[in-house]
């Protein structure tokens, strides 16, 4: 159990799920062997109401319901797991199925397992069932057979995502042949969603064998299930409420101990599973700026840290001047974005983030500042993995948004705005590119388009958070360019994080190297350019930035 | 210098390249493939079910003789492949043939059965739509990072408990409490208005659960994503972001599930059709298995099949709008 | 369940009755409520088969006469009648019309019951006429029909009573098609035509204006008026029908599951349970099964308990039976001592090693509870059983059509025709492989002897002596055993009201009371 | 020595036949035209950088060349053959003959299959048993400077940089003709990058395979290559070696990218 919390599955929905389930296990191991005579035996103690002998009643057959609806519990769970078996195999192998073939074979496949998907199963079940002549083996069919095209396209779905990763693509050119991807590399990769989809499979496969029975095709007498005893007893609900209990609570205790089950682990599954939010002590929205400071941005001793385990950023301290340029330069997990982000007030939520002082301008960053003076003053530009926009937004909404929300400005006049400044950023076109979808535009384009909303917000502070990195390098020239413009024209102050030296020593009044969470080194532009750096691993990074060399003699790398 | 734009600007394409073209005929392409699959199926499949229409239409007491004759009257006795023909020949002048157990058109039968359940179905799917986006979307948003484990647990064992309770239980407990006991609802029949709040309540809670569950994974997921970030950098208002940024990412696979669940319910009602004495589609089918009446089993099949079909078209062009990459996608 | 509703369709249902025997006056009042099982399977009365059909006929066409209490024969669209064993002449009603206003005479009569006895498919034309064909002759001036039988057949003028011989006006006859979909208006010559339906959902009935003819079941008092409108809405499942009438969603309605104990000492409501059909074990005698043999089919009797049969199949609310039909059936035995007693021990030895397969009908009980008692109670008496619990249309399938496939079933006998006649039909005369009714597939030709005397003898008395022999001699021989009747229960909600004789919901007497 | 026009400027081996050639090489994606009439040469145990801007048809031309996208036009020999026309059995000892390894790291290797299972997948696609294989494995993993010891591990026990050379194992594992490296650096800091680089450089005198360079970098190629490509909207703009092209570039956007290394001769922000 101690094992258990500490890989973060003993919660609640595990313990209740498992709880419940070794109950039911339990039942079904033992309750055929010991109640099988209350449970089955006719006498003519018929349609008794609840007593001490038999707690929830005799059926019309002067069986006891409350031993019928335990010995029940054997076939229940066996149905129920035959009919998830036959749908999540069926499923697997239809979908796994559907991904590898060809792609004219593919196309038609998915688009039929989508019209079967959207058909009612129960409809389907039906004819099955009725088919197959209602009974045990029947009922799992029917449920299973109706339950594959919906397992099946939700394999689809994941073997999609899969099959166009590396690591299937390299084992195909590797030649190996579509069996094997499909078992090595497709479906352990897939293993675990669909175990949790399966728990739902087998909750929704448990009510529909039920609903099977209620319809009349479900399994029948000798035979008895949950179902069964449901809809016998469901015409004496009105008059002999208790005979409903046992096969209704029965049902609603598997259904939640396998959806519990399923939900302990898909948390589990969740990589963000464990992460708690911290509630950082809030100080007051603004704080008093002594006299003769005259930086805009002053941090003392910011430490952030995981709750109870390691620090990642170790009491940093900065400052920031009004106009100025700093970067900070650092391999990743130096905590150099940590820092950034809670510069600009937006660390991770389950952070917790300690300083002695955090303020950009007056506004305490510790504490709850007023929305609309972070946004007019506060810029943040993000990496741009072509995420960083709202997909089903069009690109002019979402460069508008600090201009209409926080500067009162209307939209066509917000719109005219910024598509002066994505002229002035060189964007072609830009009332067009304002009414296009984000996936239109090119990494530089967005990343242009956003140093162009600080050309109309005017903010006092911009943090770049590796703006180039994703970007080729003759992209990431254009943007440093307009970086340096805007710089130059809004007299902005700015906090530039990149891993490269070489990017920012072009753009930088002032560098600070970050390792392992602190500040190791505080370099001008003058002293990396002469190469008068003191600490390694400044010394490492410098010599890891590669320049194009096109003097006659080739440059040796080492 | 330019060199940072696309090199390859979408030059105009003719008409046979738009993509909105080539979506539109591939969905009528799956229409029309689906279309012959179940007709020919439903019609193979349906004679297998055990038990003769005529000796369920003669009943017990019947004769042999009597039997025979109404095998004969019904065309059972012809060769397969000529009923099929027929049947065939009849879809195509949009005729579903007369019903085996009361000689009315089949179409008839079933455009009288339609209203009750697609209303049904309708009014589910939107109530279910309007309680469970929002539910799953506050819950993701309580629960965002870690806060309030409690909530995350309340939130699964209720979804769970009401997901595990059976729909004809579900629906004969509201029979019972706000029909039969308070008096407050119908409890059977489709005359009013009031008659419709039971069964719909019986009918969306299902759904619910799944949708809001569905909804709070899809929120916490979007949350997650980049652009979030980014739009928290713009420091917007929690109803904007919400509203303009999480919820359009969530619509998405909120719509196509609903689609699925609309579908399904057409027919799916069965259940909660029984006990609330709704004369839909779902009760008609039953009514029709039990009678072994094969034009009235496979006109339904049909006629399911078909508005499947149609609301998957639906929900596609629905999201196709919302966000256009869909339709692009299917380029490949 | 719904087949198990539905199915009671089938096996049981009394539903809707209508109109009042007395109530003089054309005028009509208000809505009634009801539901039938399921949509009706045709509009025409000759072929009907369900007891829904039989409920939607008895408001759109009018019968001769009509079956009042103890088997009395009471006047309708016929003022008077005479007969014989072999003939039977009618006197028309004076002003009698139909729907389109065409009167009815003697030859519209003639015509309409001429039709029915040479129609193909109606299981009633041999329950009515016997075996050959009728000559019906009508004579205008005298406003009389007569009807000559080719044969010696008591029951002719007790099946003038049924719904199959309802009177199919003219433009019914000249289209036979809109008559069975139920859309030819002129045809109707009953209290009410069908004015608006949508299939299988819904069915609306306008009474007549000026429509007179409301049956004279003597002197019935009546305090109300016929509805203006009947409003019948298909409802399959007991519970909601049940439900609709606790919460005034319904006026009138029948209710065969246990629901039927909701209303008990319930003021605001009458309630009446009636044997919708009754239940008896039947044997597959034919040559080389197991029972064949007298002793093994004696053994099972021994075996069986009525009593705990009726408890699994009707949670113990319907009668015991003490023959094979209902005991308002004219001449059915009520006499228990002729039963085969109840000797577990004495089968024992004879059932050991034997096998049994059991044809069980779901809706015996819930979820076929009456066949699993019986296949239990065998088991224990050593029996080997095989039972397959299936749904009305596979049961009636394997029943008649595949012999070799089961040795024993209960059988549900609705004996629409409520004849002695017609509840020995599946018991008795030509097998069914030989185009015949009987499942058990022995002739039993003494019988068919028996039942030949009855039809020639006009003394009520002498005939039901002989309807009584033909019991014990299939009770005793152990081809039949009696378990019990079937209950289905009138509902009907106060201010309502439907007359009911013997045992039987007449399909015309529903009645809003009073002031309305 | 470098020219504007389509020649083919990397000259081959004399005596041997180069490790890869394309001849006219046309690949469109629908109707719109990716690459154009390409001709390329990687010489034997040589080195080449690819390079170009994001769209310029760099990528398609390398997975056109281990055979994920189809030509619409043209040729692909590998050590003088043409692989299309081939026949099957010898298409793929041709296919094997050129090893792919893509960009990203982390999604490159499967994360449910060990480090070990990986390699061996890669000697033999059908078996894939590590056991059998344990020697190469090792020695594969050593030339790459990781221990004996990954063999048994998962991807996620390593960081960008050590996944980057399990790939790489993972193409050296066959011995291959040549490896085509997808902008294998671009996804890492800078500091990992040149670790890379600078095993791949040590490789370049250890094994036998050639190399098609890809990247949008011309720095990066110099620190590798002998000869360098560029590809601007699907066409070979410039071809040479890396001195020649860099000393001289005769194309504008050979300047431009030349000059867009931050630090480089000519970079600047005004």
């Amino acid at each position: 159990m101690t094992k258990l919390a500490r890989r973060g599955l003993w919660t609640p929905s595990m313990a209740g799920g498992l709880l419940l389930g070794l109950g039911l296990l339990v039942a079904a191991i033992l309750a055929p062997v010991l109640l099988a005579e209350p449970a089955e035996q006719l006498t003519d103690a018929a349609g008794q109401p609840p007593s001490a002998e038999h707690w929830l009643g005799t059926d019309n057959l002067g069986r006891d319901n409350l031993a019928r609806a335990l010995v029940a519990t054997r076939l229940t769970l066996l149905m129920t797991a035959g009919a998830t078996a036959i749908a999540v195999v069926g499923g697997i192998v239809v979908g796994v199925g559907v991904w590898l073939s060809g792609p004219r074979v593919r196309k038609v496949g998915l688009r039929l397992l989508e019209t079967a998907v959207a058909y009612p199963s129960l409809i389907f079940a039906l004819v099955i069932a009725a088919i197959l002549r209602p009974g045990v083996v029947s009922s799992v069919v029917a449920i299973g057979v109706a339950g594959i095209p919906s397992f099946a396209r939700l394999t689809a779905n994941l073997a999609a995502k899969i099959s166009t990763t590396d690591y299937v693509t390299t084992a195909r050119l590797l030649g190996v042949s579509p069996r094997a991807v499909a078992l090595r590399h497709v479906l352990p990769n897939m293993a675990e969603p669909l175990l949790i989809l399966a728990t739902t499979v087998f909750s929704l496969s448990l009510v529909e064998l039920s609903a099977l029975s209620f319809i009349g095709l479900g399994v029948q007498s000798p035979d008895y299930d949950f179902g069964l005893l449901l809809n016998e007893s469901l015409t004496q609900i009105y008059t002999q409420p208790t005979s409903v209990l046992g096969p209704s609570v029965m049902i609603v205790l598997t259904g939640v101990a396998v959806m519990l089950l399923g939900d302990a682990l898909a948390a589990r599954a969740n990589p963000r599973q464990g992460r708690r939010a911290v509630r950082n002590p809030a100080g007051p929205p603004v704080v008093e700026i002594p006299d003769g400071d005259t930086a805009l941005v002053r941090v003392e001793d910011l430490r952030v840290r995981v709750p109870g385990g390691a620090e990642l950023v170790k009491g940093v301290s900065l400052t920031i001047e009004p106009g100025e340029v700093v970067g900070l330069v650092g391999e990743s997990g130096s905590g150099k974005s940590l820092t950034a982000m809670s510069v600009a007030g937006l660390p991770p939520a389950e952070l917790e983030v300690r300083a002695d002082v955090l303020r950009v301008d007056d506004l305490n960053m510790l504490g709850h500042p007023d929305r609309g003076r972070l946004g007019r003053e506060i810029s943040i530009i993000y990496q741009d993995p072509g995420t960083t926009f709202n997909p089903s937004l069009r690109m002019g909404v979402q460069l508008t948004e600090v201009l209409r929300t926080h500067l009162g400005v209307g939209r066509g006049r917000a719109n005219k705005l910024i598509a002066d400044a994505l002229a002035q950023v060189n964007i072609s076109e830009p009332e067009r590119r304002l009414r296009q979808h984000p996936h239109k535009l090119s990494g530089g384009m967005r990343q242009r388009g956003m140093i162009a909303t600080t050309l109309v917000t005017t903010p006092k502070l911009i943090v770049a958070d590796e703006p180039t990195t994703a970007l080729d390098v003759t992209v990431q020239h254009e943007v440093l360019r307009q970086f340096r413009r805007i710089h130059r024209e809004q007299g902005a102050a700015m906090l530039f994080i990149s891993h490269d030296l070489g990017v920012v020593q072009e753009l930088c009044d002032r560098i600070l190297v970050m390792r392992h969470g602190e500040i190791v080194e505080q370099l001008t532009p003058g002293q990396l350019r002469e190469g008068d750096v003191h600490h390694p691993y400044t010394q490492a990074l410098m010599d890891a930035v590669l320049v194009v060399d096109t003097s006659p003699v080739r440059q040796e790398f080492s | 210098m330019s060199i940072s734009q696309s090199p390859h600007p979408v030059p105009r394409t003719a008409l046979r390249d738009s993509p909105w073209l080539r979506f539109g005929l591939q969905r009528l392409t799956g229409l029309l493939v689906s279309f012959v699959l179940l007709v020919t199926v439903t019609f193979v499949i349906i004679p297998l079910i055990p038990g003769d229409p005529a000796a369920a239409i003669a009943g017990p007491e019947a004769s042999g003789a009597e039997i025979a004759r109404i095998r004969g009257e019904l065309g059972l006795d012809q060769p397969l492949h000529v009923q099929f023909f027929d049947y065939v020949g009849g879809l195509l002048t949009l005729d579903l043939g007369t019903s085996f157990a009361s000689g009315q058109d089949v179409s008839a039968m079933i455009l009288a059965r339609l209203p009750f359940t697609g209303q049904l179905a309708l009014f589910a799917i939107l109530l279910t739509l309007i309680v469970s986006v929002p539910v799953g979307m506050l819950v993701a948003v309580l629960t965002h990072g870690g806060r309030r484990p409690w909530l995350d647990h309340v939130f699964n064992a209720v979804t769970s408990l009401v997901y595990s309770v059976p729909q004809y239980v579900m629906a004969t407990l509201l029979v019972s409490v706000f029909a039969v006991g308070f008096r407050i609802f119908p409890a059977a029949g489709a005359e009013t208005l009031l008659s419709l709040v039971l069964p719909t309540l019986a009918l969306m809670l299902l759904p619910i659960c799944v949708v809001s569950r569905v909804v709070r994974r899809e929120t916490t997921v979007v949350l997650d994503q980049d652009y979030i970030r980014t739009a928290r950098g713009w420091r917007i208002g929690r109803v904007r972001m919400f509203g303009r940024y999480v919820l359009p990412n969530v619509i998405t696979t909120t719509l196509t599930l609903s689609g699925l669940i609309l579908a399904s319910q057409l027919g799916g009602a069965v259940v909660i059709e029984t006990v609330f004495a709704w004369p839909g589609l779902g009760q008609g089918i039953v009514d029709a298995f039990l009678a072994r009446d094969y034009p009235v089993i496979r006109g339904t099949i049909l006629v399911l099949g078909l508005l499947a079909t149609l609301i998957i078209i639906v929900v596609d062009v629905i999201l196709a709008i919302v966000d256009p990459r869909t339709v692009e996608a299917d380029h490949d | 369940m719904t087949n198990k509703v539905r199915a009671l369709g089938v096996a049981a249902a009394v539903t809707v009755g209508l109109s009042a025997c007395t109530t003089g006056g054309a005028g009509g009042t208000g809505t009634i409520q009801t539901a039938i099982n399921a949509a009706p399977t045709t509009f025409s009365p000759w072929t009907a088969e369900t007891r829904d059909d039989y409920d939607v006929s008895r408001l759109l066409f009018d019968t001769l006469v009509r079956r009042g209490a103890d088997n009395k024969i009471v006047p309708a669209l016929a003022t008077s009648w005479e007969s014989t064993p072999t003939e039977a002449s009618f006197t028309i009603r004076d002003g009698a019309t139909c729907a389109d206003g065409t009167p009815i005479t003697a030859e519209v009569v003639q015509n309409s019951l001429h039709a029915m006895a040479t129609a193909e498919g109606s299981v009633f034309r041999k329950i009515v006429f016997g075996p050959g064909r009728p000559t019906i002759s009508a004579d205008n001036a005298a406003k009389t029909v007569t009807v000559e039988l080719a044969q010696p057949w008591q029951d002719l003028v007790q099946g003038m009573s049924l719904v199959a011989t309802g009177i199919v006006c003219p433009a019914g006859l000249e289209n036979p098609e809109g008559l069975r979909r139920g859309s030819v208006k002129g045809a109707f010559s009953g209290p009410y035509v069908l004015s608006a339906s949508s299939h299988g959902v819904s069915y609306t009935f306008a009474l007549r204006k000026g429509f007179t003819g409301w049956p004279d079941y003597g002197d019935t008092a009546s305090r109300g008026k016929p509805a203006q409108t009947v409003q019948v809405d298909v409802m399959p499942n007991g519970s909601s029908r049940a439900n609709a009438l606790l919460t005034g969603g319904m006026d009138i309605g029948t209710i065969s599951t246990q629901d039927m104990t909701r209303f008990d000492g319930d003021e605001g409501y009458t309630a009446q349970r009636l044997p919708s059909s009754s239940l008896f074990v039947l044997f597959n005698e034919r040559e080389g099964t197991v029972f064949a043999d007298e002793e093994v089919r004696r053994a099972v009797v021994q075996t069986l308990s009525r009593k705990s049969f009726n408890s699994a199949a009707t949670a113990g609310l319907g009668d015991l039976a003490t023959t094979f039909s209902h005991d308002a059936v004219p001449c059915a035995s009520t006499d228990s001592s002729v039963l085969i007693e109840q000797d577990v021990e004495a089968a024992k030895p004879v059932l050991r090693g034997k096998t049994i397969r059991i044809l069980g009908l779901e809706v015996i009980g819930p979820q076929g509870a009456g066949n699993t008692y019986i296949a239990e109670a065998l088991r224990a008496a050593g029996a080997t059983v095989e039972i397959d619990n299936v749904d009305v249309a596979t049961w009636s399938t394997t029943g008649t059509g595949e012999p070799d496939a089961w040795d024993l079933t209960v059988f549900a006998g609705i004996n629409a025709g409520g004849t002695m006649y017609g509840a020995l039909s599946p018991v008795v005369g030509p097998p069914t492989e030989a185009g015949g009714a009987n499942w058990s597939g022995t002739e039993h030709k003494d019988v068919l002897a028996m039942v030949d005397e009855a039809m020639r003898e006009p003394d009520d008395r002498t005939r039901c002596g002989i309807y009584q022999r033909v019991q014990e001699t299939l009770i005793e021989g152990a081809h039949v055993m009696p378990l019990s009747y079937l209950p289905a229960q009138l509902t009907t909600r106060s201010g309502f009201s439907v007359q009911v004789h013997n045992d039987q919901v007449d399909v015309a007497t529903m009645q809003i009371d009073g002031e309305g | 020595m470098t020219t504007v026009d389509n020649t083919n400027q990397v000259p081959a081996r004399v005596g041997t036949r180069p490790a890869l050639e394309t001849r006219e090489l046309h690949v469109s994606f629908g109707h719109n035209p990716v690459l154009r009439d390409v001709n390329l040469v990687v010489p034997s145990h040589t080195a080449v950088g690819l390079v170009g801007e994001s769209g310029s048809g760099k990528s398609t031309l390398g997975k056109t060349v281990v055979g994920i996208n189809r030509p619409r036009q043209g040729q692909v020999l590998v050590d003088g053959e043409d692989v299309a026309s081939a026949g099957k059995r010898r298409r793929a000892e041709l296919r094997r003959q050129v090893q792919y390894i893509p960009q990203d790291p982390f999604s490159s290797l499967s994360p449910r299959r060990t480090i070990g299972q990986t390699l061996a997948e890669a000697l033999d696609p059908g078996k894939a048993k590590t056991s059998q294989h344990q020697d190469r494995i090792t020695e594969v993993l050593e030339q790459v400077r990781l221990g004996a010891d990954a063999m048994g591990k998962y991807p996620h026990q390593f960081s960008g940089g050590q996944r980057q050379r399990i790939a790489i194992a993972r193409a050296l594992i066959l011995q291959p003709r040549l490896i085509i490296a997808d902008e294998i650096t671009s996804a890492l800091d800078v500091s990992v990058q040149a670790e890379i680089l600078t095993l791949l450089r040590s490789l370049k005198s250890t094994t036998e395979a050639s190399m098609l360079f890809i990247s949008h970098n011309l720095a990066v190629v110099q620190a590798l290559c002998e000869y360098v490509v560029v590809l601007y909207q699907g066409v070979v703009v410039e071809q040479g070696s890396v001195d020649d092209v860099y000393r001289e570039p005769r194309h504008d956007y050979t300047r431009g990218l030349l000059a867009s290394v931050p630090g480089s001769e000519g970079f600047s922000l005004d």
